[in-house]
């Protein structure tokens, strides 16, 4: 007899078993706190040491293969640097700001009662999104930490090749603390389905007098939550909270520092493309761990998201690929990498709530406009976003966002939404999830587009952000680190 | 072997700073010069070099790198490309590199055979 | 009270409860649907994720190595590639071919009913091998398109350095649908062990008139099976499917493609052991997803396979280096590496049959036999292999499926074959069985040798399958896709 | 229902039952023998399988991007033959010398009783930190597999690019014989919870005349124990198994071996920091199997155990680079990257006995001290170890050996020790335990110190250390190998 | 020092197609030349490049990657040295590159000191 | 342009071991040289390469790695510069390398345009 079937077989017994049972009705009433599935538990810890992976060296690499031989180490050391440090900074007060009840400002930040990690210990435990099911909190803290560590990552691929480091140095503390913590909190902080589901029963159950008392409780849990979840704006992994956000933060952060020296006279071209690509590859693979393991369960909806980051990626890599052929003659590597990134950055938000089929449409969709917008749009306008932060990361970010309010439709093969209230997945109004969406993602835009210009300035004002023309032309690893990435 | 001598060539080598070298090619190509040879080089000379640190060990390093442009032109021209290289390649500041002339007593065209003059 | 315990004691208990229960026997005929075991399903998202590493970066740093700079690029490309076209294509109707019923054609391929995964929900299970033990439907069919996906990525190395990126375009996607899809349904096929199971018990109990139809019933569920499933081949994780069938296409295409410019007069050394050896690491780690997740649980099985892929990769290895020492006076890394891949690619059919020392013994024999063929044997017969695609994974490949007739056996380590009519491990009879592993050798040499062949003739046809000689020169990363590996 | 909730209802149903039943307590006296969870089963499978990325291609790169070019090549294959060959050693005897009861030699050595895994099968099992939750004894066999093949790996960075292969041959297998797999079974052989917690208490249950055999049998429980272990040291994941080891038998190899030709006189930069971040970053990565898998299973401890390798990596990998910015004026990458694996070093013996901000605390002294001793006293000691194997691993293991004892302590934040015979976390003495913290680093010291030095001399003698000075200045690439690592 | 003029050396330097190197260096070794020095260099002229496309940047690359080859001989031996270099780097299409040849003044092997026609 | 008779240049050329470019250097720069340019090439020569065997296929290199340093010197200068590379490259075993002397007949810094002897 398999575990499994012993279960199972135990389930069903005990079921009867609780029919003859008078005292039955106690068990519910004073349900023991539930404990981890250590399967969840396994997931979870593998989720997040693909996070890592998918940053260093992912992240690094990929940017890294982008830029000229003399700035290759300061690009690996800005990823880095931004990781360890950003590490630091969840655990003193980052993951409390953002994941904690923030009194007063709770729709916008979060407060400091887990600041230092108060209160924490092996045994504490945190939500998923299924009623009964959690994780140890230290993984959900480890996961939520390689998240907040990869936002700020983005952004230093706009500045490539030009920004100091010690402009950077004081950036990055500032923008987690004023941008990240709190768009992660509106977006992602919610109370969670155990006091859902509470409230919502006791509510069902309550009559008479009881009645209003109930539903100010259920109105209370719902109000408990972040100002873009309250409206109900639907972001299974991030696409608000990470890439729209980081990829208008770099746009802000090109603009402030200026283009390259040599910029459209000198040649620029990217000093390992194979790099690059280790680096694509990488980030397709930790990628898993940040949209599977965003469903905080080693469940079925962990493996929708994950076939979905299979196939969305693939589908806008060809697509960027194909586009190039069409336009330019040949498809390239690049344009395959910079597409599977595009594709990686659209699913997140809809890799939980979308079908296969939806995935690859959003794909297709993301590879094509990308693709136009980081060649035809960008040297239109002019702007030296350097590694295409704003073209892949907020525009792809911006079709998955949108893209997600229609295809979790279920009549498109979508999941819908599931309320906890009823317990059921609800009817799908799209235009209405689609209205949300925008409101979310403009939110994100006006929020960090104005908050990281903000913060650039003040840097600019304070250490300056670029290093002199001499410098830049030696490069920075020397200038910023006295070291260089090659001695062959 | 007849020794030309109604048709000198000479070789002009030019040590310049690498990100002029798209700046001196247009600059010879305006000149009517249809080729030349670039290699990369690591030059030492009065401009100063950095110190890199890796670890414990530091490393004076003192040769930086360099671009060096040969053409070989014929004896008529050598002033106009000098002049060229100067022009294009100057940043004033130290390490801008040097123009070195020298002569060449016969050029082959490998594809063709020709030789001297027609063969560059 | 531990959960472990806990949960023991309830199934001793309810073993007791059940005894005292008179309707206990109502329980088994009516079964809940199985649910997954969320440890499985945790072993299953990540074993997918470690089969991606392997292709992309693994085998494209691996294959990228050890051609000449100029065609970096486009080995990284195409390997890259492959894996996006055929994740698409997959969950189109290569699913649907390979794992669905196929009607009067079961035996060799299965039918359309799953195309565009048509009734696939984050609910839907897929059955292991345990019966009761199921998995996310969405995982199993990750899994396997990580499979489809390397396979057909593994030929490209034998037509290294020369095959026009055009050719790749039209030869995958006919190649997967004839070749592919078709002997994964053959060699892994079945009705699955709920059905086996359930028939073989109604088989048992039925009496007189019920017992004819029973063993109709039986019968059809015994053949609903891949031919060579139905022969009783083993192949834990792909020893034939994978990498017989990929060898013996890729000789195909090498022979037809032709040898390339120079080849045998001028000097092609790997323009980066450095990017090999990383591939060849990152092929052992992603390929523990492949032969340990191939027991579609995080069972016992599970961690044979992988004790089995760490000591056979590594004697295959040592083998290898020790040939070398032997015959050319000097180990080298490439020798190692490719000694790693051979023994990898030999314990794949073998890993969840043989024992430890079974797979150290079927290591050697890989490493050593590889060695010569990749060696002498090959320069003798002056084919242009480019990266040794016959040599290791065909013939590696043959070691295995052979050698897991003969290790497989109880009374050599092995674990035998589980009979799930009678629910236990059978006699083993290792003359049959190798016979039959030839048996499904063949089958693979000849469907995909013959098969390879057509479709290659074809693409040569269509578009040729070669660039022209001064283009070949120039190297496939200008022409094919205009870009450069590295721009130092 | 739930899972979780449906197992939480069994578990309360059942206990319930029990209390009904009469014959209740036949179930403790016979249990049946726990089976694994499979979460923890898909845990240590990953874990395995980190293990091995972070040696190669992990230490490989972090130690090859050090070297020059002309011997990167024999870094990388010394390192992977060291995983090679210590793999086969390790299922042939080292597993049973490690792990196995070892008689009258017990405190120092185990037996020969599980050589060539005699008796394991899928189905044995290995008993974890916790009394009844166990996982397949192949899964343990492989993760600890795993710890011996990068412990001798480590050593070979500090005689890199100067020591023969040939003697590296003959040294490693005397190595691991002679020095790891006794100091293994000094620091972690126990006999496990299960006896423990069953010795404890029948003794507790004892009366009269049974109490003195009780004790007697509980005695003898204790005793069978490493010598380390039976002091009650302290090493979560193998600060004095791995890192003190490795690094002074790394010292002991450098002292002899010599100085490299031209060392202090010809620059020697590394000839690609490229490859050694990405190595540095997948050290990381995968050094969160080394230290959450050596939980054994899917827990809160192994969550703690993860989110303090994040912080102190973190941390110490920012103090470095602070170090330098003041001390010489640039933060660097190699500084970020060594700190990082200092930090890694150090939070090793804590990881699941620390809090986060004890392991930011430990990672800072790590930063500072180590990158202190690998310039200023290395330098003015004038030995040449080459990769400071001995500054970094030996001196980062010192650190985090000694803080555990320290961190430990609950009031710390620590989690204090577990005592199996009372079945909770007992007093924490810190003086006391900082003292055997002492003693045990002390042992390894002076047991692998000696050791190394002896064997070493022994391969000195026979096949001599070093090539000759030509072949030292063309590389051992070539030389050793008749290999470049690359050929642009 | 004293000019040797009766023993008069050349500098043959030859740019070349990369895939051509090793057929010249055996030409080379057949007329016993014993020695020579090879640079990898990159080659501007009629041969045209090819462009480069990384997402929205196209570059025209007009430099291709030539190899060097610069050899010292007597002056008897420069024109079968042409000749052998002419005849076996010649594939006849735009790019075959290039013979210079230069005069060398005086020679001397690093490890003997020997100078001269006995240095090379 | 006039030639400048008396004042005449020469390029020396030398080709060592790379291990013993730091100690030729710092000999040069001993001897008020201040600045040259170094190049890593390939020689042939006496010195025997290896053979790497990557799998089936064996290739015999003959080509070792050198560095070729090029100092561009007054006449007068010459004789020294020679003796110093002789005396610090020098190993004494096969390979230590060859100088090349050859005139130059002008030179410019680019910087500011100072010609020949003041340029270098
Ligand atoms: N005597 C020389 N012979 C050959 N090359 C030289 C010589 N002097 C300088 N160079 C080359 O010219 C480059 C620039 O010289 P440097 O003295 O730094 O600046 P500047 O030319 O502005 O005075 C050097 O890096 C070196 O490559
Ligand atoms: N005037 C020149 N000086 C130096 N090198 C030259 C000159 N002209 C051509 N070369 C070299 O010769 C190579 C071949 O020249 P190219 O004009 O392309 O073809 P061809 O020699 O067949 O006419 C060029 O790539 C360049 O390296
Ligand atoms: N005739 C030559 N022309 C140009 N370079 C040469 C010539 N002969 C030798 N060299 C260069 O000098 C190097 C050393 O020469 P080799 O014959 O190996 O040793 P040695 O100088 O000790 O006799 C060669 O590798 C090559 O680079």
């Amino acid at each position: 007899m398999s575990l499994g079937t012993s279960r199972r077989i135990a389930t069903l017994a005990v079921t009867a078993f609780m029919l003859c049972l008078a005292a039955a009705s106690a068990f519910a009433q004073t349900p023991a706190p539930p404990t981890p599935n250590k399967g969840d538990v396994a997931w979870m810890l593998t989720a997040s040491v693909l996070v890592l992976l998918m940053t260093v060296p992912g992240l690094a690499l990929f940017y890294g293969g982008l830029v000229r031989t003399k700035n290759m180490l300061s690009m690996l050391m800005q990823v880095f640097f931004v990781v360890c440090l950003v590490c630091i900074i969840w655990v003193l007060y980052g993951y409390s700001l953002a994941f904690s009840e923030g009194g007063s400002l709770n729709a916008y930040v979060g407060g400091l009662s887990k600041a230092f990690l108060a209160g924490v210990t092996p045994e504490s435990t945190a939500e998923t999104f299924t009623d009964g099911a959690v994780i140890p909190e230290y993984v959900y803290i480890c996961f939520q930490m390689t998240f907040a560590c990869i936002t700020p990552a983005l952004i230093v691929g706009a500045m490539a090749e030009r920004m100091k480091f010690s402009a950077l140095v004081l950036f990055i503390p500032l923008w987690v603390t004023f941008v990240y913590f709190p768009i992660a909190h509106m977006v992602w902080y919610w109370a969670g389905p155990g006091a859902t589901v509470g409230a919502a029963k006791t509510l069902a159950a309550a009559t008479g007098d009881a009645k209003a008392a109930a539903q100010a409780a259920m109105d209370a849990v719902t109000a408990n939550a972040g100002l873009a979840f309250g409206w109900g704006a639907l972001d299974f992994a991030g696409g608000t909270v990470v890439h729209i956000n980081s990829g208008i933060a770099g746009l802000m952060g090109a603009l402030l520092v200026g283009r390259r020296v040599g910029y459209g006279k000198e040649a620029m071209p990217p000093h390992s493309l194979t790099m690059t690509l280790v680096g694509a590859a990488l980030l397709w693979v930790g990628w898993f761990g940040f949209n599977a393991g965003s469903a905080l369960e080693a469940s079925g909806t962990a493996a929708l998201a994950m076939i979905n980051t299979f196939v969305a990626t693939a589908a806008a890599a060809l697509a960027w690929m194909l586009a190039e052929k069409v336009a330019k003659g040949k498809p390239s590597l690049l344009g395959g990498a910079s597409g599977a990134v595009a594709g990686l950055v659209a699913v997140t938000p809809a890799a939980g709530f979308a079908g296969p089929m939806g995935a690859i449409v959003l794909g297709i969709v993301a590879g094509f406009v990308c693709m136009f917008f980081c060649s035809a749009i960008k040297n239109a306008l002019g702007y030296d976003d350097a590694l295409d932060v704003f073209g892949v990361h907020c525009i792809g970010g911006i079709i998955g966002a949108l893209g997600t309010g229609i295809l979790a439709a279920p009549i498109l093969g979508g999941t819908g939404v599931f309320d906890y209230t009823t317990g059921k997945v609800g009817d799908y109004d799209m235009a209405a999830q689609f209205i949300t969406q925008a409101k979310a993602v403009c939110l994100t835009l006006i929020w960090s587009g104005v908050g990281s210009f903000i913060l650039f300035s003040i840097v600019k004002m304070v250490v300056g952000l670029r290093p002199g023309t001499d410098q830049e032309r030696e490069g920075l690893d020397l200038v910023d680190h006295g070291e260089r990435a090659y001695n062959y | 072997r007849p020794e030309h001598k109604g048709n000198q060539m000479k070789l002009v080598t030019a040590i310049i700073k690498p990100f002029k070298l798209e700046e001196v090619r247009s600059a010879l190509t305006d000149l009517g010069l249809q080729g030349m040879t670039v290699t990369e080089v690591k030059g030492y000379g009065r401009q100063k070099g950095h110190t890199e640190i890796y670890r414990g060990a530091e490393y004076a390093v003192s040769f930086l790198p360099k671009v060096k442009i040969e053409v070989v032109v014929p004896e008529g021209t050598v002033d106009k490309a000098v002049e060229a290289i100067v022009r294009t390649a100057r940043t004033g500041q130290i390490g801008d590199g040097k123009i070195f002339v020298s002569p060449i007593e016969h050029a082959v065209r490998v594809r063709t055979g020709e030789t001297d003059d027609s063969a560059i």
